[in-house]
């Protein structure tokens, strides 16, 4: 039989850093095989200041590179205006529908 | 050249100390400031004095957002303005919050003398005392650091595991307050400070450097006053022990008695919230003060200098240095009948 | 070499070029091939400077060998008396010209003088929170230097290939810390070349750069950052780290914040290279009216001249007015070589 | 002549009557698998003109490959040569069995292999009377020409006027080879047989004669026709396998084009038809940029369609520009770019795609209602351009999108969102209805191809910009001053072969300026299309780079073009300024004071000054 636990009335809390040995980028990995200009991304952020879907594409993007973690993308427009202005040159379209392929095949419900 | 921290030593008085106690340690770990005293009087044949009147420093209410800094100013100038009329020069300050409040505001008073002259004249209008700043201002664990082998000389006990001769794993942590807002009032700068490390390695022990070693033990004063707020507190603590996990440590010293309390408490707590614990083969890590280590070196009666009020248990580390102390004696008062235990359903003892 | 016509010396005066760096060498080669009598006085042994420290120079990864020859100076080589091995520690104006001295009194004079002492890289065990002289596996930016032509042993620890590795730019550069408030310009670039060698000898390791603002200023940089990042997947992480710590496999556990994500980031890496800033190094040579110690040596107008304020005839040339990439310094050398012919042969 | 059956005709009989029942077993496959309204157009078109038309146009494409004859002239007699001169070969082999024979059914071998069976007149007399042996052997000769070429093409195709040719991949190369060997066997059986006994015409009677002078023929007779007939059956039986299963289908997809059968997502059967009607003859790897910007790479559609109907979609399918000349070079008239969007799943990008626009002032509505584009906010050089051409032309006009958050939706379907891009449709349908305008002018081809096409906007006019500016200028409602440079239009492909609008930009140019330097070639794509989100910048690039030093061979001075998408692409790359169709019209607009007094036409409206986007 397991002791009483005494309880005091707070959680411990989680911290909120991220801790890059335990993080799975498989994800990421995969992808950025396919759309290697995604590594060259800067984060200045032009592809979302552009974007008439108000998508956050660069946060997006950065989530799911650093965390493996995606949030939706289902007010992409597609219209390709983030491909336009990124100073890198990086194929956003594509990397949206791989993303996006990629999701379905791991079969998250993002 | 800069000075490395490293080697930076800093100045500390020999003799004719004024000691000025703290409320926490007072509460929590009662005997450890009268072992103190007594360690520097008759252990180390020491002049040191403490005066009926001095008060509380006031940091918890400073730090919490509650006292105004005038008023811990004048409180803080009342307690030298008493040490000046007893004649004493050199303060030891027994808890480290403490040491990191007066440090600051004698470095305010420093940089701005009109607020100097202010706090004068406020102590004079409320105690009649007159204005007076000490000439050495040390932490108690910076004395015992300065007689560390006068300590060793005299030792009765050496921090080596009885059985296997090994040195013991100990971990030292050193109150923020001590050395990381003026790292040239640490021995040893803000990183590596010496002052514990110091005594450890000349009683025996073995140092552990842990990657959290620097990490708070969670006695954000704002963090633990109100109690939704204490799952951050406890998360520190809990970073800090999972860190030293590895390491198997078979004491915690600090220097602090806030970090003691809470570095103690906590494991009780987190064992009771999740069953983990951080000391070798499933136990607790015992935490002591560096008056209460500097006791059980020099072969005080564990129970005399009250460990008994630790919440994890002392015993196992008593074994591993081969102290003797009667378990019976554990709970009873000075005449020798029980006062009752404190019903804790420890796992891991 | 084809033995060149050897130059006439068409002064009687001497100058002094003091440090036989990129700069040192490029001021005493053109003063010579000006017809200027050189004595050359360098603290090491030999010629090169700080060349002999590196391995490979960005952007292009030509070797550092390779291009110590091309500054040897050409012609006029019989006009440059060689004092290796002797420190200058002093420089005094008189009447007559300029003395030398070296600690046990004067050593030399000269009519005209070039300073060309470069720098010294920044002491990274001044920045103790990352644990540089405490943890094996904190290394500098120079030790990896050192490290790279060795291979891959040099890097194995206990035999095994590292897994990741971390570079921290800005260590001992714009940080009040420690007193330096400028930016030293090339540990950035510094840091994604050796980024690079690192990924290209280990593949499979993860490589992370912790940076504030990346400053790949000069040609070809932003194209081996770009590389960096494209081809080598070398992950640029903003956020400085605020400290490293040793576990118990030896590994550095680094803490910092990804700003761009606001949230703290912890990462082990089996070696944390800091990217260490210049200093100057003029300390050896103290100017007794030019501002002292600790700052880089103030031409009289930093936009046209090499000329050191309120020492006229001494002019300062390379990384000791500054930090420098290579080109920059040969080129400052020259500048200074003829300044000094300008003030020699124009006051006559 | 009375036993007519030889065990060699055998091979044969097999491979023919397989080819012969999978074609039928196809044919009824394609024909139930249409859609309802399809299968009723066939019916009904069955019995119609359009069967003769459908004849005609077999005729003309099938046999005589005419629209590969316009392509190159080459290209074209080698298709001709091989397709008209075995079809004769057939024909004529009938006649002859049938007028020698004296019945008209009999084994289908018997007229195949006559030659074996009736040696037929000696030498000389073949030739004259009747002389089926002499137009048996001139359309022999024809096939081994086109053979020749056939050869030719695979080893030297630069010389067939082709700078690539298509890989093939095993099963259609060993096709390949039997069909190649088909020929010259009949060649060589035959002249055996003549060779043997003195007979045949001017080919296989000489080259008889010939073999006869080393050996006697008569012994290698059976060998040869057992060869030739193995050949045949080998052939027949790989044909439904290869790319040459586009010789019987072709015809049924020209039936069933004529009765007017379109590719839509729903349609199987017609895509089937279509997927199997592409002969993989590479045509449409030199009509695409991609060769040359991205060479290697199988994006071609000839490469797509091989590998959908092995049904593997490769991620390929992603680099395609859908820029559409392909489309337009291929000879078989295939529907590709629906073919090539139908392919792209639906993977619910954008389901929650939302976009604003501006509607008027509340209360009085516009006439006209400016939809600029995603894009065109990219060059506000355009906006602006519209607004002054506006205002100069007195227009009521409105700024839908002038907060640069709306999307007409083709992105999304282009790139096989079509969910997405239907609901978007439908927001701006009614908002466009909503609006009161009768006029809806939009600068970015894109969005007027999707409007043009799907949209249904009852009582609202579409135009781009570029024919309203053609009609503003017609009408003299805005004039312009002529330059003394030169300009070169490059074609927008949403815009020239998307919705098939050349003319007006083309007029547009001539006001303005003193040369159209625009060669006579199909509209070149700029590289920069939303079509192919797969391809990279580098060979973006390279198209865009081809495409300007093929426009700027004439040395024009200013570079024309009518999409934001295209002008952002040609500016990073083109030495000479690019200029959009209306900036370029508002670069040189007569002010009004300038201009003599104009009578009004739509009663007095005064000028809004209207924010610029």
């Amino acid at each position: 039989m397991d002791a009483v636990k005494s309880k005091f009335g707070f959680e411990i809390n989680q911290g909120r850093h991220i801790d890059m040995d335990r993080i799975d980028t498989r994800l990421a990995d995969e992808i950025s095989a396919h759309v290697r200009s995604w590594k060259a991304c800067l984060n200045c952020g032009s592809c979302s200041a552009t974007c008439p879907g108000g998508v956050g594409l660069r946060s997006l993007l950065l989530k799911l590179s650093t965390l493996g973690e995606l949030t939706t993308l289902d007010t992409c427009l597609l219209c390709g205006k983030c491909f336009l202005v990124c100073p890198r040159g990086i194929s956003t379209r594509y990397l949206i529908i791989q993303i996006i392929k990629k999701r379905r095949e791991y079969g998250k419900a993002v | 050249m800069k000075v490395y921290w490293k080697d930076y030593q800093k100045e500390i008085a020999d003799d004719d100390f004024f000691y000025v106690r703290s409320c926490i340690r007072q509460n929590f770990f009662p005997g450890a400031e009268g072992l103190f005293i007594d360690i520097l009087r008759n252990k180390l044949g020491r002049t040191i004095y403490e005066d009926a009147d001095h008060t509380t420093c006031t940091g918890i209410g400073y730090y919490s957002g509650i006292v105004p800094l005038e008023t811990t100013m004048t409180v803080i100038a009342r307690q030298f303005a008493l040490m000046k009329e007893k004649g004493y020069k050199n303060i030891i300050i027994s808890c480290v919050t403490s040491f990191g409040l007066y440090s600051e505001i004698i470095d305010l008073w420093k940089q701005d003398p009109d607020l100097k002259a202010k706090i004068a004249d406020y102590l004079k209008a409320a105690t009649g005392r007159i204005f007076a700043e000490p000439a050495n201002m040390v932490h108690s664990s910076d004395i015992l650091y300065k007689f560390r082998n006068e300590i060793a000389a005299q030792a009765k006990y050496r921090l080596v595991n009885a059985e296997t001769g090994e040195p013991l794993r100990v971990v030292d942590h050193i109150g923020c307050h001590y050395g990381k807002i003026f790292p040239e009032r640490g021995v040893g700068g803000a990183e590596f400070p010496q002052v514990l490390s110091g005594m450890v390695k000349s009683w025996g022990g073995e140092i552990i450097d842990y990657p959290e070693r620097r990490h708070c033990c969670g006695f954000g004063f704002r963090q633990y006053i109100v109690q939704p707020n204490r799952g951050y507190s406890l998360s520190h603590s809990r970073i800090k022990l999972e860190s030293m996990k590895p390491y198997e440590p078979d004491l915690i010293v600090t220097n602090c008695p806030g970090c003691n309390m809470f570095l103690d408490r906590w494991q009780y707590t987190i064992e009771q919230e999740d069953g983990s614990s951080y000391g070798a083969n499933g136990r607790m890590i015992p935490v002591l003060s560096s008056e209460e280590l500097a006791g059980l070196v020099l072969g005080y009666d564990p129970w005399e200098i009250g460990l008994q009020t630790h919440q994890v248990p002392v015993e196992t580390l008593l074994d591993k240095i081969g102290i003797p102390y009667d378990p019976g004696m554990k709970y009873a008062d000075k005449s020798g009948n029980q006062i009752g235990k404190p019903n804790m359903n420890l796992q891991c003892v | 070499m084809t033995n060149q016509p050897d130059i006439r010396r068409v002064d009687v005066r001497r100058v002094a070029v003091i440090g036989a760096g990129p700069a040192g060498m490029a001021a005493a080669g053109s003063l010579a091939s000006l017809g200027i009598a050189v004595d050359w006085y360098e603290k090491d042994p030999l010629t090169g400077g700080k060349l002999h420290d590196y391995y490979q120079l960005f952007p292009d990864r030509v070797r550092a060998s390779e291009v110590l020859p091309e500054l040897e100076s050409k012609s006029g080589k019989s006009l440059i008396t060689k004092y290796l091995g002797r420190t200058i520690s002093e420089i005094e104006r008189h009447p007559g010209g300029i003395v030398l001295k070296n600690g046990s009194g004067s050593c030399g004079e000269a009519d005209a003088v070039i300073l060309a002492t470069g720098f010294d890289f920044f002491d990274a065990r001044l920045k103790e929170e990352f644990g540089y002289g405490i943890y094996k596996h904190v290394i500098t930016s120079v030790d990896l230097e050192r490290m790279l032509p060795v291979g891959k042993d040099a890097l194995r620890r206990f035999g095994k290939d590292p897994a990741t590795v971390g570079f921290v730019h800005c260590v001992g550069s714009r940080d009040e810390q420690v007193g330096i408030s400028y930016c030293s310009r090339l540990c950035c670039i510094t840091g994604i070349k050796q980024a690079i060698e690192v990924s290209e000898m280990f593949p499979a390791a993860k490589v992370y750069n912790f940076y504030i603002d990346m400053r790949a200023f000069g040609q070809g940089f932003e194209e081996l950052y770009r590389k960096a990042q494209e081809e080598h997947g070398i992950r640029f992480i903003r956020g400085r780290v605020s400290e490293a710590s040793e576990d118990r496999e030896f590994r550095i556990r680094v803490k910092a914040e990804d700003t761009l994500m606001a949230r703290p980031l912890k990462v082990t890496v089996d070696w944390l290279v800091l990217l260490v800033g210049m200093t100057p190094s003029c300390t050896e040579v103290t100017l007794d009216h030019a501002e002292k110690q600790q700052e880089f040596i103030k031409p009289e107008n930093p936009l046209t001249s090499n000329a050191v304020r309120g020492m006229p005839g001494v002019f300062a040339a390379g990384c000791c007015t500054g930090p420098m990439n290579i080109p920059e310094s040969v080129a400052s050398g020259r500048a200074a070589a003829l300044q000094a012919y300008d003030y020699l042969t124009r006051d006559r | 002549m009375e036993k007519l059956f030889d065990p060699f005709v055998l091979p044969f009989t097999v491979g023919f009557s397989f080819l012969v029942l999978w074609f039928v077993y196809k044919i009824v496959r394609w024909f139930i698998s249409l859609r309802g309204d399809d299968m009723k157009l066939v019916i009904t078109g069955l019995f119609s003109l359009k069967t003769l038309q459908a004849l005609v146009e077999t005729v003309n494409e099938s046999l005589l490959h005419r629209k590969v004859f316009r392509n190159n002239s080459r290209l074209g007699y080698m298709h001709m040569s091989l397709a008209f001169g075995w079809f004769m070969l057939i024909l004529i082999g009938n006649i002859e069995s049938t007028y020698y024979s004296g019945n008209l059914f009999k084994p289908i071998y018997v007229s195949v292999f006559w030659r074996f069976f009736d040696p037929g007149p000696s030498f000389p007399q073949a030739m004259i009377q009747p002389g089926f042996a002499f137009w048996m052997d001139l359309f022999l000769l024809l096939v081994l020409s086109g053979l020749g070429f056939a050869i030719l093409k695979r080893f030297r195709s630069r010389i067939m006027g082709m700078k690539r040719t298509m890989r093939h991949e095993p099963a259609d190369r060993l096709a390949l080879a039997a069909l190649w060997m088909i020929f010259p066997a009949r060649l060589v059986a035959e002249s055996m047989t003549c060779g043997a006994n003195g007979t045949g015409s001017f080919l296989t009677g000489s080259l008889g004669y010939l073999f006869s002078r080393f050996f006697d023929p008569s012994s290698s007779i059976l060998p040869s026709w057992w060869i030739y007939s193995f050949l045949l059956g080998f052939f027949f039986v790989l044909l439904p396998f290869t790319r040459y299963a586009h010789i019987p289908s072709e015809p049924v997809l020209i039936f069933f084009r004529k009765y007017g059968v379109r590719l839509s997502p729903g349609s199987a059967g017609y895509t089937d038809l279509s997927l199997t009607a592409c002969s993989s003859c590479g045509i449409c790897i030199n009509a695409c940029q991609l060769a040359e910007a991205a060479p290697g790479r199988p994006v071609q559609s000839s490469y797509f369609v091989r590998s959908v109907r092995k049904n593997r979609v490769p991620d390929l399918q992603y680099e395609c520009l859908i820029c559409g000349r392909c489309e337009a070079a291929c000879p078989v008239g295939l529907e590709l770019m629906p073919m090539r969007q139908n392919t792209r799943p639906d993977l619910g990008i954008g389901s929650r795609a939302t976009i604003t626009g501006k509607l008027g002032r509340n209360g009085h509505p516009r006439r006209i209602l400016y939809f600029a584009g995603c894009m065109t906010h990219l060059s506000p050089g355009i906006i602006r351009s519209m607004s002054s051409i506006f205002n100069q032309a007195g227009a009521i006009w409105e700024f839908y999108d002038a907060d640069g958050q709306a999307c007409c939706g083709r992105p999304l379907k282009l790139a096989g969102q079509v969910d997405a891009a239907r609901n978007i449709r439908g927001k701006l349908e009614n908002d466009f209805s909503k609006s009161g305008a009768d006029l809806l002018v939009t600068s970015c081809p894109i969005c007027y191809r999707i409007f043009n096409e799907e949209y249904n906007l009852p009582g609202i006019r579409v135009l781009h910009h570029s024919q309203y500016i053609r009609d503003l200028l017609e009408w003299n409602r805005i004039k312009v001053e002529s330059s003394i440079q030169n300009a070169v239009y490059h074609s927008p492909c949403e815009l020239g072969r998307g919705s098939g609008i050349e003319s007006e930009p083309r007029e547009i140019i001539k006001a303005l300026y003193k040369a159209d330097l625009t060669p006579d070639i199909e509209g070149l794509c700029c590289g920069g299309s939303l079509g192919g989100p797969g391809i990279d910048l580098a060979t973006r690039r390279a198209v865009a780079r081809g495409a300007v030093e093929e426009l700027t061979h004439g040395d024009p001075d200013v570079l024309i073009t009518a999409c934001p998408l295209c002008k952002k692409t040609f500016s990073a790359i083109s030495r000479i300024p690019v200029l959009d169709i209306s900036e370029a019209t508002a670069g040189q607009l007569i002010k009004p004071n300038a201009l003599p007094e104009r009578k009004k036409q739509q009663g007095n409206h005064h000028k809004q000054a209207v924010a610029v986007g």
